[in-house]
């Protein structure tokens, strides 16, 4: 159960928690700070300098030049401050978003107004997510309808979910439990029920739980059945190069030389256009010839077919490991 | 009123005389107001449109907030709720707060803090009111004809495509009423660089008018692409084109960009007019000129400009690059460093002033402080990692009321306050403002202050029903919302009856300088008998004062010379 | 003078036209930009005769420009950035 | 803009003014405040244009050779003819050349609706050709990537009907001053109204030259 009692301060459950609210706090002493003196300066000089008081010396202070060092002041210690801070949230923040590699896995599809998701194995699931503990889990996400938000807030994770484009994120779970899981960006009229829940269990249970379902081909099976079902391999045999159509294999995270002069990084959205829309991007040396399967193939067939070639890629250059 | 209005400035009304003539007197029938080019009377008009559209969006809130008092949705149904809040946010933004202070305040003053007569276009000035009115009854017609679903910010493809309300008509609202914005700035602009009165250099001019300057600014140059990017939503829905859909390679971010290319630079034509209020409040309350005059002024021009570098802030978990991010939250810091300018300036006039807590300046320090409260967590929301966490929650709703209703508002508020003698001839009743200034302070923090937590909890903006956990601060919220109702109820009551039964006001029951207090309240159509001649800087309040200020505040006001001669 | 300017416009506009003629890569679109940005400069400061206006016009002119650029500028910087994550991150 | 000191009145000179030279300075800088917020608007079309293109450069190569190049340049000539007539009418208002100013005006319209109707010819022939996806009507195309045509000509018909829009309020305008300029008026003092539909009349031109390469000129042809 989601642990629902009453609190100030949202729980830590991810190696990113702990890290993110250090910075929180900092940003929050920073404004109690400021906070404070603004207010204790309002106090102190409404108290001696209200009309009523007679006594005090209001002679004008020789302001100029040392009104200037004020002003100079009061300039730079909040740069630097908010400089730092800066900084802080940078380096976090480019941790958030950049997937460790050898990171499990999962693939979501968010649709108005649910979540799927499908494991590496095949398994899947609606409007609850199962992780291991102390294993970091990759989201790759997709929408198949409007913009959602993939929240889970005792991770101090978020990130949309964006239709026609894949985006991603990814938590280590530091604590077993149930957490809630909500979609934050406004889908229309049941986005607040667009909710779920995140189970993070024992490695092992986690590998109980996925046998415990009824058994789905894992998403890069699926996309060889696809694969054959589609016809791709009309033209593109798995392995190696025909005539007609580039290799497959070896593609993902490669570079690639396009007819138009410019060279792209084969990713995932790189993949998925060239299913969708062939013509977009034209290998170099080739024709154009592939039919679009525009409107042949769903989001998650998809994923399915990316997560199989994907499994044809011998791994790229910049992804060894580190 | 108050310990500094000097007797003798307040001159008994002759019975034998007929009534003098001016703005509010000098016609009576519809056509007069509804034809009028007077600046003074425009500015009538939009404050009573605005103030209508505030209730509009305020009772909207209410519902919100009422609703929000159980978890679970029973008040409205969901549909409901999620129009209320899209109304509310289009309401309080595009009808209310950016007209407010520059279209009431703006069009009052700056023709009189400048010596002119008019503003330079003013029949332009009077088709920004039909503009706006006219882009008003869209978007009201919108509302009740069935409402609209999409939250103020109009994200794609939910509103090109997915929703079925009425985005077309509130679109072509908003896009009819960002000509009247566009047409009020461009009027300010030309008036502030073409029509001060002799003397008037830039660094005589209050510090009003260099806000006002800034916000016109960003109006000219931010509105049209507000306007381009509301067009191409509703002509995706009216000529079913795809410049956003994802089927044809659009991107709904692109979207997200030209929305807050405006939206951001937005949020400061909403809180720079605020500032200049605060900046002629506070230095008048103290009897002392402000501290860092020029700090003051040119923070206003660095927000104005930094303000349309930042605006990618609002995407930091949308897709957008992270490199893109990194630039944006950076530049964002540097657009904090300005309002901390200010903050610190206002502090330090407080020092060595002759300080009275006269209702305006109640406002102005409860706007210096809520405001640092907003802007520091604004910092928040800007440090990239706390904004993944934060981001569309009620954090965020709460960052933005502290600034927009405990700033923005509060200023408006205030700026009411001080030149509602000017502007109305009369004076309201003292002690229920203050009274009610008191207790919107403390309602609004009841009512704002527990959304701060709520959001780090990770309670999501924009949420009908929500966990149980979160009711009890919800409670509270719901509990200060209408303490703040009530807050806003006494002014909207006082100041309407103030109209009737209020004292008669003096030319400048402050005893305040500035050129709009040198002529008659209200002041007369073509507001100076003759045109005023400035020959020192403005806030002169020594001079005012006398020299024997040490503590004793009702020192007898000497005329001041460009009294004189405006008198003569 | 205006007739001058005029024939100018024209001489441009037939080399733009000439220039798309020929296959210059990339560079077709440079040119092509290039031009209209001369001939827009031209219509600016002798149609609109801005050459001969106040100070406070000429900086209208060119702040309006100036903070098109600013939305060009800030825009692309997301675009021209998005897939670098990529490359880094495998 | 141009209505605002349309001399009704037989004074050239506005009440809130202190003399004519301020009145001057003032239409002027109001008038280029409002043609800069008209750069930001035409600005995020061309934005999202630089996007859309870099993201498909050769769908909008493809795409942008089904436009008639000839009807193309012919118009942005006319276009351009129609400034130079429309800078000489300024000049001729202010040096009280009362039939020189009338005749310009008119020669200005004219190329102006020259420059609408073969834009109009364009749009019926895209729209017989299949090429105009609006309003949900079929879009054929025989190319790759059949999206990013799609996109190219929503927005080719966007920037060019609101381009075309603005043409439509300026002869509108220019409607408006040729009426008064045959009734004799519009002349020095009061040839303000002519100078100001003028800088709009420009700036909307300005649109075009850079809409037309951008439109008409990619890639090689
Ligand atoms: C008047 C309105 C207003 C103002 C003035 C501001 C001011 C600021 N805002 Fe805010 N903001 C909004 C209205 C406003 N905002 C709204 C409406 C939204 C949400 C829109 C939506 O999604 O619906 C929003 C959202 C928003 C976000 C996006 C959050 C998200 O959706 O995830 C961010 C992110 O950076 C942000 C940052 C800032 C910053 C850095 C400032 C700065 O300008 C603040 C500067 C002020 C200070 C810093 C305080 C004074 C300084 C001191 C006392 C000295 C100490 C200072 C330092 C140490 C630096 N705001
Ligand atoms: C100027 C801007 C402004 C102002 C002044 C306010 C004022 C208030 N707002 Fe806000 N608000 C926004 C701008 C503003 N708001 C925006 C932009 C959003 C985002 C919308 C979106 O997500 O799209 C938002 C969203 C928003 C939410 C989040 C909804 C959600 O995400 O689900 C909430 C919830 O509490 C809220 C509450 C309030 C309250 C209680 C007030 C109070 O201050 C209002 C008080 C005013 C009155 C009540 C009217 C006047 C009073 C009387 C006439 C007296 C008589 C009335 C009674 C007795 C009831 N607002
Ligand atoms: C009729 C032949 C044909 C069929 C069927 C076909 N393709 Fe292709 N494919 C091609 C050709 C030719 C190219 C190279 C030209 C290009 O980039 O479009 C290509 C390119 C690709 C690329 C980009 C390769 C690179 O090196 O960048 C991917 C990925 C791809 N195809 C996947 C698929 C998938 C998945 C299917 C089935 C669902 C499929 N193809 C079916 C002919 C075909
Ligand atoms: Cu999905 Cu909100
Ligand atoms: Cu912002």
């Amino acid at each position: 159960m989601i642990d629902d009692g009453f609190r100030l301060f949202p729980e830590q459950a991810s190696t990113l928690a702990p890290r993110v609210d250090a910075l929180y706090f900092f940003l929050l002493g920073v404004a109690v700070f400021f906070t404070v003196l603004i207010a204790a300066l309002i106090v102190y000089f409404s108290i001696k300098y209200r009309r009523g008081n007679t006594k005090v010396d209001r002679a004008p202070s020789h302001e100029g030049g040392h009104a200037f060092g004020l002003e100079i002041t009061w300039m730079v210690v909040p740069l630097v401050i908010s400089m730092t801070i800066f900084a802080w949230g940078a380096s976090l923040y480019f941790l958030e978003y950049r997937p460790p590699a050898g990171a499990l896995e999962v693939r979501v599809v968010g649709k108005q107004w649910m979540w799927k998701f499908q494991h590496p194995d095949g398994r899947r699931e609606i409007n609850a997510l199962h992780v291991p503990l102390g294993q970091p889990v990759k989201l790759m996400m997709i929408s198949e309808d409007v913009i959602h938000s993939m929240y889970v807030p005792a991770f101090r994770i978020k990130r949309d979910v964006l239709p026609g484009r894949y985006s991603s994120c990814w938590f280590e779970a530091t604590r077993a439990g149930e957490f809630h899981l909500f979609c934050a960006e406004y889908c229309g009229t049941n986005h607040s029920r667009m909710i779920g829940r995140v189970v993070v269990v024992e490695p092992a249970d986690y590998q109980a739980w996925l046998g415990g379902g009824k058994s789905n081909l894992p998403p890069a099976e699926a996309g060889k059945r696809l694969f054959e079902d589609l016809r791709c391999v009309t033209c593109h045999v798995p392995l190696g190069a025909t005539g007609r159509c580039p290799p497959l294999d070896n593609l993902y995270g490669h570079q690639v030389k396009l007819s138009n002069g410019q060279t792209v990084t084969a990713d995932d959205d790189y993949l998925r256009e060239s299913i969708l829309q062939p013509g977009a991007k034209l290998v170099v040396g080739y024709p154009t010839l592939m039919p679009s399967f525009d409107g042949q193939v769903d989001e998650e067939q998809l994923i399915q077919l990316l997560a199989y070639i994907k499994s044809l890629a011998r791994p790229a250059p910049a992804e060894a490991p580190p | 009123m108050t310990t500094i209005i000097a007797p003798e400035t307040a001159a008994p009304p002759d019975p034998n005389q007929p009534p003098r003539q001016h703005y509010l007197n000098a016609g009576y029938t519809v056509r007069s107001w509804l034809l009028t080019t007077d600046h003074k009377r425009i500015a009538i008009l939009f404050l009573v449109s605005i103030t209508f559209f505030f209730v509009v969006g305020g009772l909207a809130a209410t519902v919100v907030r009422l609703d929000l008092m159980t978890p679970q949705a029973d008040l409205v149904q969901t549909e409901t709720y999620n129009k209320l809040f899209t109304a509310h946010g289009v309401m309080m933004v595009f009808f209310f707060l950016i007209p407010s202070i520059p279209s009431v305040l703006g069009n009052f003053l700056v023709p009189l803090m400048l010596g002119a007569r008019d503003l330079a276009f003013p029949r332009l000035n009077l088709l920004s009111w039909y503009v706006y009115t006219i882009g008003g009854l869209f978007t009201l017609y919108a509302m009740l004809a069935g409402g609209v679903d999409t939250g103020w910010t109009f994200y794609t493809p939910y509103s090109s495509t997915y929703s079925n309300t009425y985005v077309m008509a509130t679109a072509v609202g908003i896009f009819i009423t960002g000509f009247s914005s566009i047409l009020t700035g461009l009027n300010f602009i030309v008036t502030i660089h073409k029509m001060r009165a002799p003397g008037l250099t830039w660094f005589r001019l209050p510090l009003f008018i260099w806000s006002i300057y800034a916000t016109s600014i960003i109006m000219v140059l931010g509105t049209p692409v507000l306007a381009i990017s509301l067009l191409l939503v509703a002509m995706e829905r009216l000529l079913k084109i795809g410049i956003f859909d994802p089927k044809l390679g659009g991107d709904p971010i692109l979207f997200q960009h030209l929305f807050w290319f405006y939206s951001h630079p937005a949020v400061y034509i909403m809180i720079l007019p605020s500032m200049g209020v605060v900046s002629e409040i506070v230095p008048c309350f103290c009897r002392k000129r402000p501290f860092g005059y020029a700090f003051i002024g040119f923070s206003s021009f660095a927000i104005a400009v930094f303000s349309f570098l930042v605006w990618g802030h609002h995407l930091f978990v949308s897709g957008q690059s992270i490199y893109g991010g990194m630039v944006f939250s950076l530049l964002s810091y540097l657009v904090a460093i300005p309002s901390a300018v200010k903050v610190f300036n206002w502090t330090a006039t407080l020092h060595k002033g002759s300080i009275s807590f006269d209702t305006p300046m109640l406002y102005a320090l409860g706007f210096i402080g809520l405001f640092t409260m907003g802007g520091l967590t604004g910092l928040f929301v800007a440090a990239l990692a706390v904004d993944v966490h934060v981001h569309d929650t009620y954090f965020i709703v709460a960052h933005f009321h502290y600034i927009m209703v405990g700033g923005a508002v509060m200023g408006y508020l205030g700026g009411i306050h001080y030149w509602w003698p000017k502007i109305s001839g009369r004076l309201y009743p003292e002690g229920w403002a203050r009274l009610s200034a008191i207790l919107i302070f403390f309602g609004f923090n009841l009512t704002f202050f527990p959304q701060y937590i709520l959001g780090y909890l990770g309670m999501p903006r924009r949420y009908h029903v929500y966990p149980e956990e979160f009711q009890l601060l919800n409670v509270m919220s719901s509990a200060g919302a209408s303490i703040l109702a009530l807050g806003y109820f006494f002014p909207l009551s006082y100041l309407l009856w103030s109209l009737r039964f209020g004292k008669i006001a003096p030319p400048n029951p402050w005893r305040a300088a500035g050129l709009e207090w040198q002529t008659p309240s209200p002041p007369p159509t073509e507001n100076f008998a003759e045109t005023p001649v400035v020959v020192d800087e403005a806030y002169d309040y020594q001079r005012i004062d006398g020299f024997a200020v040490a503590g004793s505040g009702a020192a007898a006001s000497p005329r001041s010379h460009r009294e004189e001669s405006t008198h003569g | 003078m205006f007739y001058i300017v005029f024939v100018a416009l024209l001489l441009l506009l037939a080399l733009t036209v000439e220039a798309a003629r020929h296959d210059l890569g990339r560079w077709n679109f440079v040119v092509a930009t290039s031009i209209a940005a001369v001939k827009a400069v031209l219509i600016v400061l002798y149609f609109m005769h801005v050459l001969r206006s106040v100070q406070i016009t000429k900086l209208v002119v060119c702040v309006g420009f100036f903070w098109l650029a600013i939305l060009f500028t800030l825009a692309l910087a997301d675009y021209w950035t998005r897939d670098w994550l990529f490359v880094i991150n495998g | 803009m141009a209505e605002v000191h349309a001399p009704g009145t037989p004074r050239a000179l506005a009440h809130q003014f202190d003399d004519l030279e301020q009145q001057h300075q003032a239409d002027e800088l109001g008038m280029w405040l409002f043609l800069s917020t008209e750069i930001m608007f035409f600005g995020g079309l061309f934005l999202a244009y630089t996007i859309y293109r870099t993201q498909d450069e050769a769908a909008f190569a493809a795409a942008s050779h089904e436009l008639d190049l000839f009807l193309g340049t012919v118009n942005t000539v006319v276009l351009l003819g129609s400034s130079l007539t429309m800078a000489l009418a300024v000049f001729a208002a202010e040096n009280l050349q009362r039939r020189k100013l009338v005749l310009l005006l008119m020669a200005t319209m004219v190329l102006g609706c020259v420059f609408l109707g073969v834009k109009g010819f364009e749009y019926y022939h895209k729209y017989e050709h299949g090429l105009m996806p609006l309003l949900g009507l079929p879009f054929d195309w025989p190319g790759p990537s059949p999206g990013h045509a799609e996109m190219f000509f929503d927005l080719y018909f966007l920037m060019t009907g609101v381009h075309a829009l603005h043409m439509l309020i300026g002869l509108g305008v220019l409607c408006v001053l040729l009426i008064k300029a045959s009734r004799g008026r519009l002349l020095g003092d009061f040839s303000a109204p002519v100078h100001l539909t003028g800088l709009y009349w420009h700036f909307v031109d300005i649109v075009w030259v850079f809409l037309f390469p951008l439109l008409y000129l990619i890639g090689a042809r």
